[in-house]
Parts: C-alpha cells; structure tokens; sequence
C-alpha cells in the first residue's frame, strides 16, 4: 500500500468513535481497525450475521462456518453474537448502525454514491450495498481521488446507477479529506505533498478551499 | 476493540424516560414482563404514557400500578385477559385501549425493528378489526395496511445478558422481547444475571446487543416473577 | 363434566391425525389431548412460542417461566422449542397449523364464527383468535350446542362480530357433529340419547339429516 | 404424545421435487450451503428450476453445478459474487437472472414464511432497483411493495437436527437458513448431526420443526463444506 493511501486509512480511523456499531466495507475499509487501541469499545458488524468481529484468521486455524460478508475467515470475540440475515439489516435498516465506510466508483457534490454497477462490465449485485448506503446514520466514502486511468471519481453528478442518493457526508482519498455540504464539496484536509491545485485538478467537481491554513495528514 | 459496556443503575435509566413517552413492554401473562423497570417507573410517576403490550398483566402486578396510577395514555394490545381492573378502566373512558391481532401486533413491532414502513396483510380483513385501515389491492386481493410500530423506549426482561447487551430468554419468557429490543430508539434492559462479555457463546445469543442501549441487573427478583395460584 | 360433553371430548379427539400441528383453544379443546395415546405423533402449537407442550403441571412442580396461551403452568417433552411471538403467528399464518380446535359463541351456516367480542358486555380483545381462525388448514368449533340461556349457537348468520368469515368446517357440541358445506349444516352423527327432534329445535338454521342410520357417539 | 419423525433418505426427498419447482437455498458463501442436497439435485438433473439464494456460490461448488447443468431457468439473487461462470451465464442470455438487495430478500422470504402478503420499504427508492415495482403512497411518503417470497420447496443446511426438524446453525453458516426454512411448502433439511429428541435444548432450536418437513443426515461432509483457500 502507498504511504498516501496508509495514511488515508490512518486518517480514516479516527472516523470511528466509542461505542459505535460500525459496518467497513470490503477492502480498504476493513484495514482502519488496525488503527484502534486494542481496547477501543467499537462493535462491529457483518452483514452475513455477525456483531463483533474479530482477528482475520489464516486458512490452517479457520473455522469453516465463521466468514465475514467478504469472504474472509474471521474470529469471534467475548460478546461476539451470530443472527440471520433478516436480522442483521434489520439493524442496518433501523438505525443502529451508526457508520460505515464504503468504497466508491462516483460520488457526487450532493451525496450521491455510485459503487455497485457499471453496466456492459461490471454488474455483479448489489448484495447488500443498497442498504447500508441508504440507512447507515453516517456514510463515508473512502476510495483513491481518481480511478486507475486517472479520471476523478468526485463529479458534479454521477454518471452510473446509483447506490444510494444524497447520503454520503464524507469521503477519505489519497489526496484528501472532503465533507459534502450543502454547498458541494470542502476541502477539510489535504494529504501531505499535495497542492490545492493538484487537488482541483483531480476533482471533477467545484471544491470550496478553506481560508485559513489546511491541516495536512 | 473490545465491545462496549452498557451496563448501568435502575433509577438513572428510568429517569431518561419523559413524559408522553411510547413504550413497548415485553412479557405475554407473567414471563417475560419486565417487573423490576415497571415498579421503578410506577414509582418515578412518569405520566401520559403510551404502552404497547400483549396483555395488560393481572390486577396488582405490573403495567397494572401503571394504569392504576393514571400514568397510561393509551394501551395498544392484544387482549385485556386477566385484568378487571384495565377492562374496567377501557369501559369507564380512563383508559383509551388500540386492540390489534396478536401476531399481528407481533409483526408490526418487528417491521418497526427492521426499518420497515408497514406489512400488507389479509389478517382481519373482513371483520371490525379491518375498520379505518389502509387497504392496498396486491395482485387484484385487497390486503390491510399494518403500519410498522416504533417506539421511545422498549423494556425488555432477560434471562442473562452482558454488558454489551447480548441476551438469552427463558422458554416462554421470549414472546415479544427479542422483536420489541429491535424497535425502540431506547432500549432498555432488566437481565436476571449479568455474566461478563464472553459469557454468552455467540450463537446462544437471542438479541445481539447491538439492538440494546441500557443493561440493568435485578438485584433480587420480586414476588411477582414467581408462580402465580389462581 | 357431564357426560355429553365428555364423550364431545372424546369424539373430537379424532380431529387429530398422525403427524399434524395443532393448536387447542382454552377449555375444553385442550382436553382431547387425554383420548390420544401416549406414543401419538402430533405437534401442539401454543401462541406464546412454544411447539411440543407437554402436561400441565401443579404449581409446586411448575416452571415460572413456561406457560401455555392460556396462563396454564405446562411442561415440555424431548423436542420442544420455544420461539418468539413473531415466529408463533408465522407458523400460523404460513399454513404449517393442520388444525385448530376453538371455543364459540356463534357459527353460522356458512362457516363464520364469532368467539372474541359480546359487544356491551365482554370485550376484552381477540389475542390469538383472529389468526387461528382465519389461517388454520382446518378449523374446527368445540362448544356446548346452546348457550346458557337456552340459546342456538349455530345460526343461520351470525349476530356479533365475527372472527372470521367461512372457516369453520366442522363443529362438535355436546348433542351432535354437524359439518358446514356449501348447502349450509349437515348433521354427521348424534350424541347417545339426542334425537333429531331436540336437535332441530336446539338449532337456530336448518339442518341437512342423513336419510341413512346416524352414528352416536 | 410424543414429536412426529421426519428423518428421510437422501435420494427419496431430492426425487420429490419436481421440473419447473421454485427453490430456495440456504447459504452465504460457503457457510449454510446445503452441498450434498444440491449434489444430489444436480445428479438427479431436474429442470427448469428457479432458485433463489444469496449467491450464486463459487465456480465447481453448489448451485454451479446446477447452472452448469442447464438447469436453471432464473435465479434471484444479491450478487454473483465470486462466480464466473454465473456472470458469464447471465451475460450470453442462458440465465436469467433477478438481483434483489441483499437484507429485502430477506425480508422478502421471511414474509413468505409469515404468511403476509409484502412488505413496504424504502429500499431502493430513486433507484434502478425501483423500476417496475408497485408504489403505494404510505403518510405521504411513497414506499416499495416488496411482495412476500415463498417457494416449493426449502433446501437447508442445519448443523445439528433432531427428527422432528428442530434446527441448530453454525456461527455465519445461520444467514438465509432459518428464513428459507420458513417460506417453503416442502421444507428439506440436510443435517451434520442428526440427534435423538430431547438432544436439542428447548432454548436451543433457532427453527422449529413445525416449519420442516423433511430431515436427511449427511453421512459424510464433502470437500465443499471445507475451508477454501483462495
């Protein structure tokens, strides 16, 4: 991983407060429990049916029936808790999820998010990225600023299916830290190395930059 | 990480709830009635209280100080059983009584606890019970609208709980817990024993605590959680 | 209990056939569990989360926390489960409850039953009732013929208001066995010592009689 | 009286399902798959089936088999997750299929098992996943009719199961199990241990047998049930 994007994830952590029940998306998300102090109160919580999860576990120590919803072979912790499928969006759904961290292929200026199809390529289903975009108390985006060809993924309005409209508050990236206001996006803090104007250049959206000096991370 | 603590006192946690609160109270006849919260919020007097419960428990014991006590607004539940004293109440225009089908009373808390807006449901359909509500033609059948019901507070009584809220139900005592822990925006639990995090294997979990907010322990179970002889 | 209602009891334990789930209404329906033999397979079903109750026990035997619908200290048998009141009525409404055996105040020609609400003078809620009645595969009236004024409970339409339309498909009273069919009541046999006669006058529709021999019970 | 007994033949309960029969199947990954069900599903070749399942599992394992077979008519779905083959079977026209979001096929299936007609969400609503669905206009807000899902048959993986059907899940391997085994008129389950009755806790049983129709123990489990190392 880049120093940049171990940075982002750093940063990103401190997204999670105590005792929140939290959802982290597949991939980078996952990687901010690394972050936290080993006595951290956080629940966390998978999809397939778990609150609390633990350590990922290498394939000779596995427990064949405990994956969390990417697949991964995970552990329970004391107060670990399995429950069906209905049960866990329930949560999802009624409001007890306080966060969680998804990635992103578009997010707009108005909160819109975009991270489940792109039609002719990729068009999988949305399992169960509907739901927490839609319902969680607070959505936040982490993803690189720009996708691999170098096309910004922060737009005016996005171009692909939507996930889930008008919910995501902030979005973690390599390049920076970026809260949706009603106004559109701002600028809240920049990676270290990186200018406003390689920012602007890499946002395919207006950007309000703070006045006053732009705390770096 | 570690999962966070929730475990705390009787009065302070009935203390946060105001007055004009909506209430869902576990518990269908005697198990399963959070006795220990009601006495403690019987005492505190909170007034004006909306209460969703199977049944209005028995003259003396329960919801029943409550509805004495003219703290109850309104009482939504399936049927008045045993309790002269809440029919009584009903029948003078003290007491404003919603009657609903008991699963489906069942189905409309879990639909609140699952972030629904409603089941469609042909249960009633046909009867008084069906009078003044939304019907919705589904495939050319007419089903009733069952709004989804969600609360300020839900009291809950458990077997064990721990300090994250995890719980296990005693045999008939579940009933309406497990679905009125998912629906409040206060949950409040009354746990015969609180064992340390880990004390509960994760798939004897009934309720995950992530559903719950408050974890009290009954010092001493009173009179009213034994054997009733009628 | 007399004689009549008695050997009612025991006719209507025949309801029950090998391998069925079953819910008894408070009363007498749950006494036809004491015809059926001790090795009969059957499932009882009991709304406030129960499936296999076992015998009712005295309270100094009784478990505080296991109670059947109607308030009864019960015990289990090896199978039982407990389960919550929204995976009760999901049995019930889902068309897994074979039969139903339910109390009445009336039941018309037609199959309606009123059991829940003597409006003015009982009404205390239909708990359960309505879901039973209306969903059962089959539902079946357990009652005394008359009420104890003297009075039909089978009617041509019924008079207060009703637990469900068209449902009841049999009736056992303590005079005789009566089948609802498309052309209304049909009696199918007698209680020992009714003859026909009473059984009209003590009926408040007509009555189909078999031209053949009428079985007594 | 005691609890009837369900416990069957592998063969006999697979060869009573029909061409053409709407199926639901447990699992989420690999956890919960009912492996040897489908393994014999796929052997005994029935057609024009419609399934319906988390997943469409992994290439070579579980409904795979089935797709690869011709098999299936359509599936409904969350995602195709980790399937190749599924994907590619969607793509070229052979395989229909249908994506739901993940937590309303729950709902879905569990309202199939409860006997109700639909739910009413706001899932999806503004979405691509609203197109086609009926809207009903609830306090003013407009909500998705999700109808109830029920199938023909249930196929279930239970970890322990005693003859009447009384389940008990393993950790995640729970997820769309105890719903499935709710929203079929044939019910099946494939158990790792099939114990005597009275071998389950009363507290224990996350399904009743009520809801099961059929018990099948799996003599030996199959390399699919394994942990995959990718």
């Amino acid at each position: 991983m880049s120093d940049a994007r171990s940075r982002m994830v750093a940063r990103a952590a401190q997204e999670i407060a105590p005792g929140m029940v939290v959802n982290l998306g597949i991939g980078l998300p996952t990687q901010v429990v690394n972050h936290l102090p080993a006595d951290f109160p956080v629940c966390l919580h998978s999809e397939n049916g778990l609150t609390g999860i633990g350590a990922m576990l290498p394939y000779d120590e596995a427990d064949r029936n405990l994956i969390d919803a990417g697949g991964a072979y995970v552990s329970t912790i004391p107060g670990s808790a399995f429950f069906d499928s209905a049960v866990s969006f329930a949560l999802v759904r009624s409001g007890r999820l306080d966060l969680t961290l998804l990635g992103a292929f578009e997010v707009a200026r108005n909160g819109d998010l975009a991270n489940w199809k792109i039609p002719g390529k990729f068009s999988p289903g949305a399992g169960g990225a509907i739901e927490l975009a839609q319902k969680a108390r607070r959505v936040v985006v982490m993803t690189t600023h720009c996708d691999r060809k170098g096309n910004p993924k922060l737009l005016d309005a996005c171009t692909l299916p939507l996930t889930a409209r008008g919910r995501v508050a902030r979005i973690y990236t390599d390049m920076a830290v970026v809260d949706v206001t009603p106004n559109g996006f701002a600028l809240r803090e920049l990676a270290t190395g990186v200018s406003v104007a390689e920012l602007r250049a890499a946002t395919g959206a207006s950007i309000t930059i703070p006045q006053s000096d732009i705390p770096t991370f | 990480m570690k999962l966070p603590d929730k475990s705390t006192e009787l009065h302070d946690v009935i203390a946060a709830i105001p007055n004009g609160a909506t209430v869902l109270v576990g518990g269908f006849g005697v198990p399963g009635t959070p006795f220990t919260l009601l006495n403690e919020l019987a005492r505190q007097g909170q007034r004006d209280l909306v209460l969703v419960k199977n049944d209005a428990n028995e003259a003396g014991m329960g919801i029943d100080h409550l509805i004495k006590n003219g703290q109850v607004r309104k009482l939504i539940v399936t049927h008045l059983g045993l309790n002269a004293n809440a029919i009584a109440a009903m029948n003078s225009g003290d007491l404003e009584v919603e009657f609903c089908a008991q699963g489906i009373l069942a189905e409309r808390i879990r639909a609140g606890g699952a972030g629904l807006g409603a089941i469609l449901t042909d249960i009633g359909i046909e009867t008084e019970l069906a009078n003044g509500k939304q019907v919705v033609e589904m495939n050319g059948r007419a089903m009733l609208v069952e709004p989804a019901l969600r609360a300020d507070v839900a009291l809950i009584h458990a077997a064990i709980a721990d300090p994250f809220g995890n719980l296990a139900y005693a045999a008939t005592a579940r009933n309406f817990n497990p679905l009125m822990a998912m629906a409040a925006a206060r949950v409040i639990v009354e746990a015969e024993a609180l064992v340390p995090l880990g004390g509960l294997a994760p798939d004897a979990v009934e309720t995950t605590g992530a559903f719950v907010d408050h974890v009290v322990e009954i010092k001493e179970l009173s009179q009213e959680y034994g054997i009733v002889r009628r």
